[in-house]
């Protein structure tokens, strides 16, 4: 296995986007932990660069890292409180449930690296071609069949913001 | 040479990762987050087997990666503004201490 | 355009401008009262006059003249066409004009007699509606249609009767004519589908292939089922419609009852017309009922027991119309009896003589209660013959019509060919007596209700008070007075241009005929008992007796049977307590037998399917659960466990189902 | 393929889904308007079926699960299209004398409009399991209807209603499963044609000899129930009293005529020599129908109690008409002419019953708007001094049901009464006191109601609104029209009837 610099840079992207998913799950400062979550989407960002979906990489970031972040750390600034923005990490059974979370976690991990690794079909070499994902052929491709679950993503999204609007901006009763 | 296995055995990762921030944290915000990890490593498979599969040609792969950014944009909107009223009614975001997940 | 055509466009015109006018006046507003009878004035005299262009063509057209129009109703199929038709022949032109005539004269009445009425609108309107249905009952070259008008006339008798509906008594009479009359109905109906069934046809006339004619009679009298032919059958059905309508017994219960309807109606319909529907069937269905000699004679039976009852009852009733009502009921008698012995034309001519003096004599008993306040009971009434001349002689011709004076009055002439049909009657002569007897009774109680009401002195306050009525009310009378005595002159033996003109043949003018040797000893005998039936009632009621009033001097010497006969034979009263309390019976008993018997059955298998699944509840529990339920509380308590071992009920499931994931994924591997 | 049929199916259909989003407010005019276009797409129906051709025509057939023989396969003879007339009718009418003030309206109109569209799939659908699907889906809305709109006793009536159809449903659905097994085939054409070359009978006799009687008598329970023939009757009255009017209009005008419908689409195609062997039972039922509940009729005091006995009563003389039909059914020609009389008048009476049951109820409903919700016979008195009109063309209604000629009732009765007389004779001269109980029972309405006094209370009473009249005057006139030029209707049956034998 010898690794060249498109070889190396992967796995520099690959350890970035894990470790900030790592931190994540151990900041305990739900501020902090959003700005780390925020930097393993800009890893998986990166991924995508790598593996030649540019286009795509871009609408990760702008869409994760310039949208859900910013507006995940908006709404842990709203939910600041000092007896409830901490977590509730005590309890008779805390460690049991870390301990859980984590088994089950890398059970899973486990389970699926064993399948991957398993099967021999999947041991392929990424082509020689450096791949380039064309904007023009990917906007052909939406509209040429994919126009109906295009509207619809469209409608989705206007009414997810709708209705995310409409959510948070309920009146607060008078006497609540 | 990065083969398509090692990408899969990262997206893995992330995948677990996602999973154990959902099962670690109290905080549903973060649980938000650990969400939309899961669903990063779900769409750096489809970014994968696209790259690596045998027609490269069709974009099926991106499309659906694609959609699914959009889809979980808009999942993260409203679960956002949910997280937020129930906040506000219960002054509280830990799953785990609203009432109703109680009987 | 050829001559049949424009008969058929005059004989459309008969009933059309009633009908038209019912239609307009329906929808009129109620202030419009004058408008309102002067329209239904103005189409009864379009109607008055196409009858009469058509009696000018039937007599004209000579021997056995007869037209027909058919048409087709509706088609069904290949099979099916019901036809129907219209028909002008001279059985039944001569009854066109006469109702036309009689309507006519009535409306003209209607107008004084109801102008007060605040609706009077709605009055004209179903009195034109009762027109237009008469005249197309007589005009119908069908069983079905003369069935449609036959009951739509009906409805508009039961209109009509009950037109005072605030009154109970009326609202109440109206329905019993209703009923009992469709219960003929039910007879006619049945009758009608029997004949649709045996002949294929309803219409009277078709060229060969009517029901009337010859070739579908003589398959009718062939057929014999259920020992008597099915002429037999089908013209017994009819008559019983013809019963219903035409109030003989047993169904005259609900004519005296319709006495309750405004005066006028009573004159049009319950004595002139709609009555002398049943009569006028069975003489356009005449030769079904030739088919039948068994018919002929229950029909024979029924008009002479009608017509004797009748006269009898009549003698003993206090009402003044309620008298007129049974006398109408003792004619309409006569006029069976007359077609059952086989004189069709005498019938038909006493119909027509009869609904001009009756209308008249229902007109004047109209006048006369106007003129003393409302006033019924003719024991309270007298002396109104001073007070009311013209009322009083108007009505003085038309009883002496009724009561068979002789020589110059018409019901004379007609009851007398009557008398002379049933003497010739070669079955019984069973008929024929009691048909003398209920002539004298007649001339009796007519004379009775002359003498009380118009001589001697008055007996009431109202009837002191008494008043002539107004002259659009007398006009009629005067007018109808005259049509009283006037037909006599073609229907004398002398001269019978009338039988001629039904039969057939031509009249001869010969006065000898009067004293041949079977005409004049029933003349003589006849003008005796009606003078002794007179006699007899000025014995009893003399203008200088002094009795108190509202007493009857006839209950003292009849005594128990007077009671009976002013009860009219307990016949409603045996109604009541037989059929009308079997209905009401058996209805509760369909009642009951829905709730307890067809409802029992659902609450049983309820209450079954309920126990069974009881008794499987308790198997349950008791038995298979006992050990399960065990086994579940001691997971219950470990999940309780679980559950309080994390407060975080959402993180566990996650957890959990993680695990499931990975199980499922080793499974999958492992497979 | 012709989309006319899916059409007049599915547009009630959207109306209920349209109108379950639709606001409150706005229901009422959506539903009404969806009503108003379904009639114009029955009259369509009606003015573009041909006369002259006759037989089944519109057909719309679509492969739905083909294993199991289903199939979306829809056609119109002339009765079809009659009973999409009429339900097309009373839809609009039905909403219409709904009162305006209604708990839950967006939920209530989209349910009417369910009911609406089950009875037009029942009327229209040519293959089993999906006439059975309307058939069921028919019950939901209206036990919901009873039930939640109901009178004071609606639970338990609408419980009642349900179990008691859902019974019938039952053996009815087995019935059919063993004529598939035997057969192969749930499609109605395909088994009529079987059983015209007598290999129904033979292929469902093949287990045991009885199998066919009781396939037989698994259909007619189900048939019987609904329409409802005596004794299977009890459900009825308590159901309608209960319901609320626009309901009762619906129950009476168009789910009494599925059961008949059935019979005839089913039991005389299928089964002709059941019919005939069973003959002496059958019209046993069909005059128990018209005597029984007409004298039972007498003995309520409930206004829609005696409209509900009147309705089976009516119901009862196309049942006679049906099992003559039944009993005379074979090959003699000499009876043609009488089958083909009681049929048409069978289906005249259908319509016409429809549409007068459904007046009288509406009227009924009227009566109870301006009393406070008093129905009995003895409360009210003399309304035809205070309420002429809402009186006159009740009255008309109250005559048609009676059947006077000149109004629709006579000429069904008349010609039911013809052809049956030819076919079965004596059995019909046994109805004939029916006619008259009718009457008794109809007029004592007109006599306790109309007539007599008014009481001080009512000196009030209103008569009908410009919008009840609205309504009520076309429906009444329609009586008067019909039964002058039955024509009109019967010219749907110039060429025959497509399903029978």
């Amino acid at each position: 296995m010898n690794l060249t610099a498109s070889g190396l840079l992967f796995f520099a992207f690959a350890v970035l986007t894990l470790g900030a998913g790592t931190a994540v799950a151990l900041v305990r400062e739900p501020v902090r932990a959003a700005l780390v979550g925020a930097l393993c989407f800009v890893g998986v960002g990166l991924l995508y660069l790598w593996l030649g979906a540019e286009f795509l990489g871009f609408i990760q970031w702008l869409v994760y890292v310039g949208a859900v972040a910013v507006l995940i750390v908006f709404v842990i600034l709203l939910t600041r409180r000092e007896d409830a923005g901490g977590e509730t990490e005590g309890g008779r059974f805390a460690g049991l449930r870390v301990l859980g979370g984590l088994g089950v976690a890398l059970a899973l991990f486990g389970a699926l690296a064993a399948a991957v690794l398993g099967s021999g079909s999947l041991y392929r070499e990424v082509p020689e071609e450096p791949m380039v994902l064309e904007i023009a052929a990917l906007g052909r491709e939406l509209v040429a069949g994919a126009v109906p679950p295009l509207i619809l993503v469209g409608v989705v999204l206007t009414v997810a913001l709708v209705g995310g609007v409409t959510l948070a901006l309920v009146e607060r009763k008078p006497d609540a | 040479m990065i083969t398509l296995q090692l990408v899969l055995l990262v997206s893995s990762a992330l995948f677990c990762l996602g999973l154990a921030i959902v099962l670690l944290r109290r905080n549903a915000i973060i649980m938000l987050i650990g969400i939309e990890v899961m669903l990063a490593a779900a769409n750096l498979n489809f970014i994968a087997f696209w790259r690596y599969g045998a027609e490269p040609g069709s974009l099926t792969g991106v499309v659906f990666a694609l959609f699914s950014i959009a889809v979980a944009a808009a999942e993260a909107a409203v679960g956002l503004a949910l997280i937020l009223l129930v906040y506000r009614h219960f002054r509280t975001i830990d799953p785990g201490r609203l009432p109703v997940a109680h009987d | 355009m050829t001559e049949t055509a424009t008969l058929f466009l005059a004989l459309a015109l008969i009933p059309l401008p009633p009908l038209a006018a019912a239609a307009v006046l329906l929808f009129m507003p109620g202030r419009l009262r004058r408008p309102a009878g002067a329209i239904a004035v103005v189409a009864q005299a379009l109607a008055l006059f196409a009858s009469g262009t058509v009696l000018v063509r039937v007599v004209a057209g000579g021997d056995g003249f007869r037209e027909v129009l058919n048409f087709t109703w509706f088609q069904l199929g290949a099979e099916t066409v019901v036809p129907l038709g219209l028909l002008v022949d001279a059985t039944n032109a001569p009854v066109l004009l006469m109702v036309s005539l009689v309507g006519l004269l009535v409306f003209i009445y209607s107008i004084a007699y109801m102008g007060g009425d605040p609706r009077a609108v709605r009055f004209f309107c179903f009195l034109s509606f009762f027109s237009a249905a008469m005249l197309g009952l007589l005009v119908a070259n069908s069983l079905l249609l003369l069935f449609i008008c036959w009951e739509l006339v009906g409805l508009a008798s039961y209109l009509l009767i009950g037109f005072w509906f605030q009154k109970p008594a009326a609202a109440r009479a109206a329905r019993k004519a209703f009923i009992v009359t469709r219960i003929g109905d039910l007879g006619l109906f049945l009758g009608m589908i029997w004949l649709y069934r045996e002949a294929g046809t309803l219409l009277f006339y078709d060229g060969g292939a009517g029901v009337l004619e010859t070739a579908v009679l003589g398959g009718l009298a062939a057929g014999a089922a259920g020992g008597m032919t099915a002429a037999t059958a089908i013209a017994l059905l009819l008559f019983i419609g013809a019963a219903g309508k035409s109030g003989q017994v047993p169904f005259h219960v609900w004519l005296p009852d319709a006495m309750e309807g405004p005066t006028p109606v009573s004159a049009l319909i319950h004595a002139a017309t709609m009555v002398a529907a049943g009569v006028f069937l069975v003489a356009r269905a005449y030769p079904l009922f030739e088919a039948s000699a068994t018919a002929l004679s229950v029909v024979a039976w029924v008009g002479a027991a009608t017509a004797l009852l009748g006269a009898c009852i009549a003698v003993a009733q206090r009402e003044i119309k309620r008298i007129l009502a049974y006398s109408t009921v003792s004619q309409l008698g006569f006029m069976m009896l007359s077609l059952g012995v086989g004189g069709p034309v005498a019938a038909l001519f006493h119909l027509l003589a009869h609904a001009f003096f009756k209308a008249l004599l229902f007109l004047g008993a109209g006048s006369v209660s106007h003129g003393c306040g409302e006033e019924k009971d003719v024991l309270r009434m007298g002396g109104l013959g001073r007070r009311m001349p013209l009322t009083f002689a108007c009505y003085g011709i038309g009883m002496m019509a009724l009561a068979g004076f002789p020589f110059f009055f018409s019901g004379f002439w007609s009851k007398e060919a009557i008398l002379h049909a049933a003497q010739a009657w070669p079955v019984s002569p069973g008929p024929f007596w009691i048909a003398l007897a209920a002539t004298f009774l007649t001339a009796f109680y007519m004379s009775r209700q002359m003498l009380l009401v118009f001589f001697g002195r008055a007996r009431s306050e109202a009837a002191a008070q008494a008043h002539e009525s107004p002259r659009l009310m007398t006009a009629p009378l005067v007018i109808l007075a005259a049509l009283s005595v006037l037909p006599l002159v073609v229907a004398t033996p002398a001269w019978p241009w009338f039988e001629a003109l039904v039969r057939g043949g031509e009249a001869q003018w010969a006065l000898s005929r009067l004293l041949a040797p079977e005409v004049w000893p029933l003349l003589a005998g006849s003008i005796l008992l009606v003078g002794a039936g007179v006699g007899l009632a000025w014995w009893i009621y003399h203008p200088g007796r002094r009795e108190a009033a509202g007493r009857d001097p006839l209950e003292d010497r009849l005594g128990a049977g007077h009671r009976v006969l002013a009860e009219e034979l307990y016949w409603d009263r045996t109604y009541d307590f037989t059929v009308v309390r079997a209905c009401r019976w058996s209805g509760r008993l369909a009642a009951a037998l829905d709730r307890w018997i067809w409802g029992g059955a659902v609450a049983l298998a309820a209450a079954l399917a309920r126990l069974f699944s009881a008794l499987a509840d308790r198997l349950d529990r008791r038995g298979l659960n006992h050990g399960f339920d065990l086994g579940c509380a001691g997971l219950r308590a470990g999940g309780i466990g679980l559950h309080r071992a994390h407060r975080g009920q959402l993180h566990f499931l996650l957890t959990t189902l993680g695990v499931g994931a990975v199980g499922l994924l080793l499974l999958l591997a492992w497979l | 393929m012709d989309p006319l049929l899916p059409l007049i199916i599915a547009l009630p259909l959207l109306a209920s889904v349209v109108l379950a989003l639709a606001p409150a407010g706005l229901a009422r005019r959506i539903a009404l308007g969806f009503a108003f276009a379904g009639l114009a797409l029955a009259l369509a129906a009606v003015l573009r079926y041909d006369t002259a051709v006759g037989g089944l025509q519109f057909v719309f057939r679509y492969d739905w699960i083909p294993a199991l023989g289903a199939e979306w396969y829809f056609g119109a003879d002339g009765l079809g299209v009659l009973l999409v007339l009429l339900a097309g009718l009373l839809g609009p009418f039905a909403l219409w004398m709904t009162p305006p003030e209604l708990p839950l309206p967006r939920l209530f109109f989209a349910l009417m409009s369910l009911l609406q569209a089950a009875a037009l799939g029942v009327f229209l659908s040519l293959n089993f399991v999906v006439w059975f699907l309307f058939w069921e889906l028919a019950l939901i809305p209206a036990f919901f209807l009873i039930k939640l709109w109901g009178g004071d006793r609606a639970g338990p009536a609408a419980y009642q209603f349900f179990l008691y159809t859902m019974t019938g449903s039952i053996a009815m659905l087995l019935a059919f499963l063993a004529l598939f097994r035997a057969t192969g085939s749930f499609d109605f054409i395909d088994l009529a044609e079987a059983a015209r070359a007598g290999e129904l009978m033979p292929s469902l006799a093949v287990g045991a000899p009885v199998a066919a009687g009781l396939v037989f008598a698994g259909v007619f329970l189900g048939l019987a129930v609904k329409v409802p023939v005596v004794p299977f009757h009890t459900w009825l009255p308590d159901t309608y009293a209960e319901a609320p009017a626009g309901v009762s209009m619906i129950l009476t005008g168009l789910l009494s005529k599925m059961g008949l419908y059935g019979m005839l689409r089913i039991l005389l195609p299928l089964f002709p020599e059941l019919m005939q062997a069973w003959m002496a039972p059958l019209l046993v039922l069909a005059l128990a129908s018209i005597l029984l509940s007409a004298l039972a009729a007498l003995a309520q005091t409930d206004l829609k109690r005696i409209l509900a006995y009147s309705s089976i009563n009516h119901l009862g003389y196309c049942l006679l008409g049906l099992f003559a039909v039944g009993a005379a059914a074979g090959p003699a020609a000499g009876l043609a002419a009488g089958r083909e009389a009681a049929l048409a008048g069978v289906c005249f009476q259908m319509f016409s019953h429809g549409v007068t049951a459904a007046t009288l109820f509406a009227f009924v409903a009227v009566i109870e708007a301006r009393s406070g919700g008093l129905r009995g016979l003895h409360d009210f008195g003399g309304l035809r001094a205070a309420a002429p009109m809402l009186c006159g063309l009740m009255g008309v209604a109250l005559f048609a049901s009676i059947g006077l000629p000149g109004l629709s009732g006579f000429v069904g009765e008349f010609l039911i009464f013809k052809g049956a007389f030819g076919l079965v004779g004596g059995w019909v001269a046994l109805a004939l006191p029916g006619l008259l109980l009718t009457a008794g029972f109809l007029l004592r309405v007109l006599l306790r109601v109309f007539s007599g006094p008014l009481p001080e209370r009512w000196q009030a009473f209103p008569d009908l609104t410009r919008r009840e009249g609205l309504m009520l005057f076309p429906i009444v006139g329609l009586m008067v029209v019909l039964g002058c030029f039955p024509g009109l209707l019967l010219r749907l049956f110039h060429s025959g009837f497509a399903l029978l034998p």
